[in-house]
């Protein structure tokens, strides 16, 4: 008998697969029922939310670069009561996971939302300590091993789900960010966060973005992402979600060498909005050409032949 | 469910320096295609440019649709080199097009450069319907193009262009103007660069008619889902709003919009 | 008359125009000569050099990524006493810059090339505190600040000539960096180095490169660069020499517009050997074509449309 | 000062499956090109994919060169999709080449797989030596290919695969143990892939017979700037070096390469 056991357990939260959507590149989900089975994903990484609704940065928002993207949407979002009202239940009729990203400018926003968010049917949250694109606050928690421990543990006194913490990768060393996540009494983390990048547009002499830099996502970082999901999951104990410019089965697989437990889709939504089902076939069969039985035996092996 | 539509090319020409006409065989099971919808196209052969490309549907056909594609870099440069009997990969229809469900019967369709290709069909829609007087107003940077194709379905159209000398020399925006002191209209609908639409939803308001532009803005999803694509828009009486150019877009009305600056 | 000055003074080394080609892409200049008349160049960044000899890493070194590529030469040369002898007088036949890239384990590695180098003829030293590529210390010189304002003010006392310090994107805050570099008394500060990057054969379940991972360049590194360029330029009041994934005159202009006051090309080197010629007459055709006199003009114009 | 050669394809053909034949105008100011040489080619159209592809001469004309490429992974498929007419980037040629210096007669040729490629030009040039005894063996993982253009120039030829019966079945070097056994030779020349390679330097050792290795590297620049493309090589007695597979290569002698494990 040739099935795959593709089940990952996330220190908590079980995924039926290892393939989840990352938060901003996917709405709230309703926008792809036309192109995919909600039901097939392992778990949807929501629109990132802020206590108060936020109307994001003056466009243009986008900018094109070489085999990647760089946006500044600045959290655009309706707000956490209102996605909890007409959101959360929409969601809710699928069989997948349910995870909230979430965000703050301070740290008692960020305990206020998951506060909130305890008492709601959502699955996990998923602590952003890294968009770039907002102002105050949001860089810096993410950037310092210190700061990430303190709004983590902070958090973690009020959220009563499963706590994913979300990297950035605009770090010095992505191994003490992660130890203090895991220190602060994360469940989880998820990473690479987008890389802040900038664009020209050589004409007019201005930033392609009006606001100046945003955060680079796509193919174009993969091999960040590789490298630190690598350097992460070698650091902690807890789960690891990888992301970072996976398009297609064969760059879900190097996360997982890499040592993800499960990894995201993000930009790739935005070019296919069904690659979601092609990464999960893809891995499957992978899985099976290779003779494993489960996804679990890939997780991590990948070895450096100078070693 | 929709799926992945790989359509093949049957036509491709060089309309006039730098732009193309593309035609494609329309999938069997595409819906139904609105005037002023958009499908977002893949470029390359493979995954790199990385981003589709937003491009207008310019005229819906039974068996076939046109696209007009202005070469302006790498995306539109290689859908352009496409060949015919080579394959486009596309995404849509996408946006929610024009609203033709209008009553009242003189309509102004104002088009600067490639901002004319969405209105072919439009025109051609509008000129199916019973009483209704429809006039064009085409504007170019230089040399006109695609205006044999609106003479087709209608009789009172003028060519304005900024370097020569057709019906009108300068912007399209100042007959425009005339036309509107001349004769009272119903509706409004146009499509072209951001300044020319400004000066049209502002002359809406000062004579009181509904206008309907067709915007661009930067785009990646072309289908909801990034955000990236707002168009800033009223919201009450003093508040605004970011919303969608892709999907409460790309049509909106004169009134919602906001221009900045 | 429409004559363009292209000059630039970096605090002291002055070049005849703007246009460097980055260490390690460029060898010691002599496989060039077939493609492209080194007198034309700004000045020539030669690969790095350390004390003693040195074999470099296993292959396989190198790994295309998208449109990027990722290496782990290991700064593989022949030592500074070689270069001296049977390079610098080869170079030196050519009217352009010698600067050479230094690189040490300890910071008396540094200060002793330094010393070496100041009694010969090159034109000036950068000093590389980033290699990821080297194991013991290296990287770790360059992702502190307080490290590089150490390296870079004991390097100083050895160095007679022109310092460079040329910066690791691998770090939290470019600007505390380019500050450091400049307190501790560089001439010019160059950037941005390579990013940290791994790619998988998920076929053989190991790393591409042999050491597993490596410095990504090119074209999928230039948004993250001229961000980090537009960054330290306001930063810090000593010239800055941008680069990152230059392919082309219009990329080059973006560094420029950024902030930086010359510029080196790397990678492109490797695709297109004639490219610093195409890049020069790109630059001065958009120099005269918006109708500026000099480079000095663009350096740093760039606006940010919110602002 | 060599130049950006843009070459025009003359014929492209699909050998044997995924190994397409390619055929390019041999640009006029080329210099001389060497068998075992190669060149560095663009794959894309656009900057995509980032680097060349090295790619070694397979036959050299008077007006062309001819490339055998292996459909393997993204840039071969981009070379291989191009079609007769449209035109390739080339850089080179590039490398040392064969040395065919060589005064003793009896001379061995030995290719693994695509390594085959290089070895046409090879012996098409020692065919035309004097008082030189030529022995072809052509290993295969599968099927054939190439054998009849090897038979042009030489009659002595052995083809062994690893899954079908020809003149041998099995790794091509177990008939060639067996053939040095046989015959006396004076020079080997080999290419394929690395545990072949061993194989054949290790032969060529033990039986005191000089062996010329065109080996592969993982390559960017392909001209020598840029040392990722190192071979382990002696030096001296004790010690090693690594040298430039792509400058000081890609031709070796089996007694200078190290095979690490
Ligand atoms: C709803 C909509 C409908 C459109 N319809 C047409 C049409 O019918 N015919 C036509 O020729 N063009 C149309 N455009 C513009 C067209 O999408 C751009 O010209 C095209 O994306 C440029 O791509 P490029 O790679 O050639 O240029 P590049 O400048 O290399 O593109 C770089 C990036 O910027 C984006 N971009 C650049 N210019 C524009 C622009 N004007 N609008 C949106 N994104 C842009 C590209 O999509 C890409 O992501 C439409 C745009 C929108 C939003
Ligand atoms: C000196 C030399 C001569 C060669 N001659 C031929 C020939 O005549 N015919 C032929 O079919 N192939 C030849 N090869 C191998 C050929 O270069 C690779 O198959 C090709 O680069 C693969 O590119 P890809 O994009 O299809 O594969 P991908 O795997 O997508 O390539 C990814 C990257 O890895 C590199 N790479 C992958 N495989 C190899 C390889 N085996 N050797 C070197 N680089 C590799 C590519 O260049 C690219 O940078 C030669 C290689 C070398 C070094
Ligand atoms: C348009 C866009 C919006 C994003 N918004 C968020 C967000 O709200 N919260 C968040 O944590 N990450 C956000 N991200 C980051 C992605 O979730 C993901 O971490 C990143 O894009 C890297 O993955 P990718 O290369 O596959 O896109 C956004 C990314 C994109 C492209
Ligand atoms: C093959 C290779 C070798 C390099 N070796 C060195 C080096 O010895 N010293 C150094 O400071 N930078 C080295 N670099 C980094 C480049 O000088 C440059 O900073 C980087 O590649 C970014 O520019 P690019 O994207 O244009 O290549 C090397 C880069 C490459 C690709
Ligand atoms: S382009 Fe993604 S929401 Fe409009
Ligand atoms: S490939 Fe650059 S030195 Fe050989």
């Amino acid at each position: 008998m040739s099935r795959v056991d593709l089940k990952v357990d996330l220190n908590g939260l079980t995924l039926k697969n290892p393939v989840t959507v990352a938060s901003g590149t996917f709405g709230f989900g309703r926008e792809f029922t036309d192109y995919l089975d909600l039901n097939i994903l392992g778990g949807i990484m929501v629109k990132g939310l802020t206590l108060e609704e936020r109307k994001g940065n003056p466009t243009p928002r986008v900018s094109e670069t070489p085999m990647g993207m760089i946006n500044s949407v600045g959290l655009q979002n309706p707000g956490v009561e209102y996605f909890v009202k007409e959101e959360l239940p929409f969601l809710k009729q699928f069989d997948t996971k349910v995870i909230v990203n979430i965000n703050g400018n301070t740290i008692e926003e960020y305990c206020k939302i998951a506060e909130i968010l305890s008492k709601t049917s959502v699955d996990s949250m998923e602590l952003n300590i890294s968009c770039p694109n907002v102002k105050r606050g949001g860089v810096s928690f993410g950037r310092e091993p210190e700061m990430v421990y303190e709004v983590t543990n902070k958090v973690r006194q009020y959220c009563d789900k499963h706590l994913i913490v979300k990297l950035s990768p605009n770090v010095k060393d992505i191994k003490e960010i992660a130890i203090a996540a895991e220190k602060g009494g994360a469940d989880c983390i998820s990473l690479i966060n987008t890389v802040i990048g900038m664009a020209i547009d050589i004409e007019n002499q201005t930033t392609v973005l009006a606001r100046g830099m945003g955060g680079l996502s796509g193919p174009a970082i993969k091999p960040i992402a590789v490298r630190m999901v690598y350097e992460a999951a070698n650091s902690v104990s807890i789960p690891v979600i990888g992301m970072g410019g996976i398009m297609n089965y064969r760059d879900a697989i190097e996360f997982f060498l890499a040592g993800a437990n499960a990894i995201s889709i993000g930009t790739a939504n935005l070019i296919n909005p069904w690659v979601a089902r092609e990464v999960i076939d893809g891995i499957k069969e992978y899985i099976k050409t290779k003779g494993y039985g489960s996804i679990k035996e890939i997780i991590g092996k990948v070895r450096i032949p100078s070693l | 469910m929709n799926k992945n539509y790989i359509c093949k090319i049957v036509h491709n020409t060089e309309i006039t320096a730098g732009i193309h006409k593309i035609v494609i065989e329309k999938p069997k099971d595409l819906g139904k295609v609105k005037a002023g919808q958009f499908f977002n196209l893949k470029s390359g052969e493979e995954e790199y440019p990385l981003l589709r490309r937003p491009i207008s549907v310019s005229i819906i056909d039974d068996e076939t649709l046109t696209f007009l594609i202005n070469k302006v870099g790498k995306g539109t440069m290689l859908l352009c080199s496409k060949n015919k009997g080579e394959y486009i990969d596309i995404l849509g229809p996408l946006g929610n097009g024009f609203n033709l469900d209008i009553e009242k019967n003189n309509v102004l369709v104002v088009g600067g450069g490639m901002g004319v290709a969405p209105l072919l069909e439009l025109v051609k829609q509008l000129s199916l319907k019973d009483d209704i007087d429809i006039k064009v107003m085409l504007g170019y940077s230089d040399i006109p193009f695609m205006v044999e194709d609106f003479k087709e379905f209608v009789d009172d159209l003028i060519v304005a262009s900024e370097k020569k000398e057709f019906d009108y020399k300068g912007y399209v925006t100042e007959p425009l103007k005339q036309e509107l002191q001349n004769k009272k209209y119903d509706h409004i609908f146009a499509c072209g660069p951001k300044p020319m639409l400004k000066v049209v939803k502002n002359l809406g308001e000062e004579n009181d008619i509904p206008v309907q532009l067709l915007m661009e803005e930067r785009m990646a999803c072309g289908m909801g889902a990034c955000l990236v694509c707002t168009c800033k828009v009223k919201k009450g009486e003093d508040d605004w709003n970011y919303v969608r150019t892709c999907k409460e877009g790309p049509v909106f009305y004169g009134e919602e919009v906001i221009f900045d600056e």
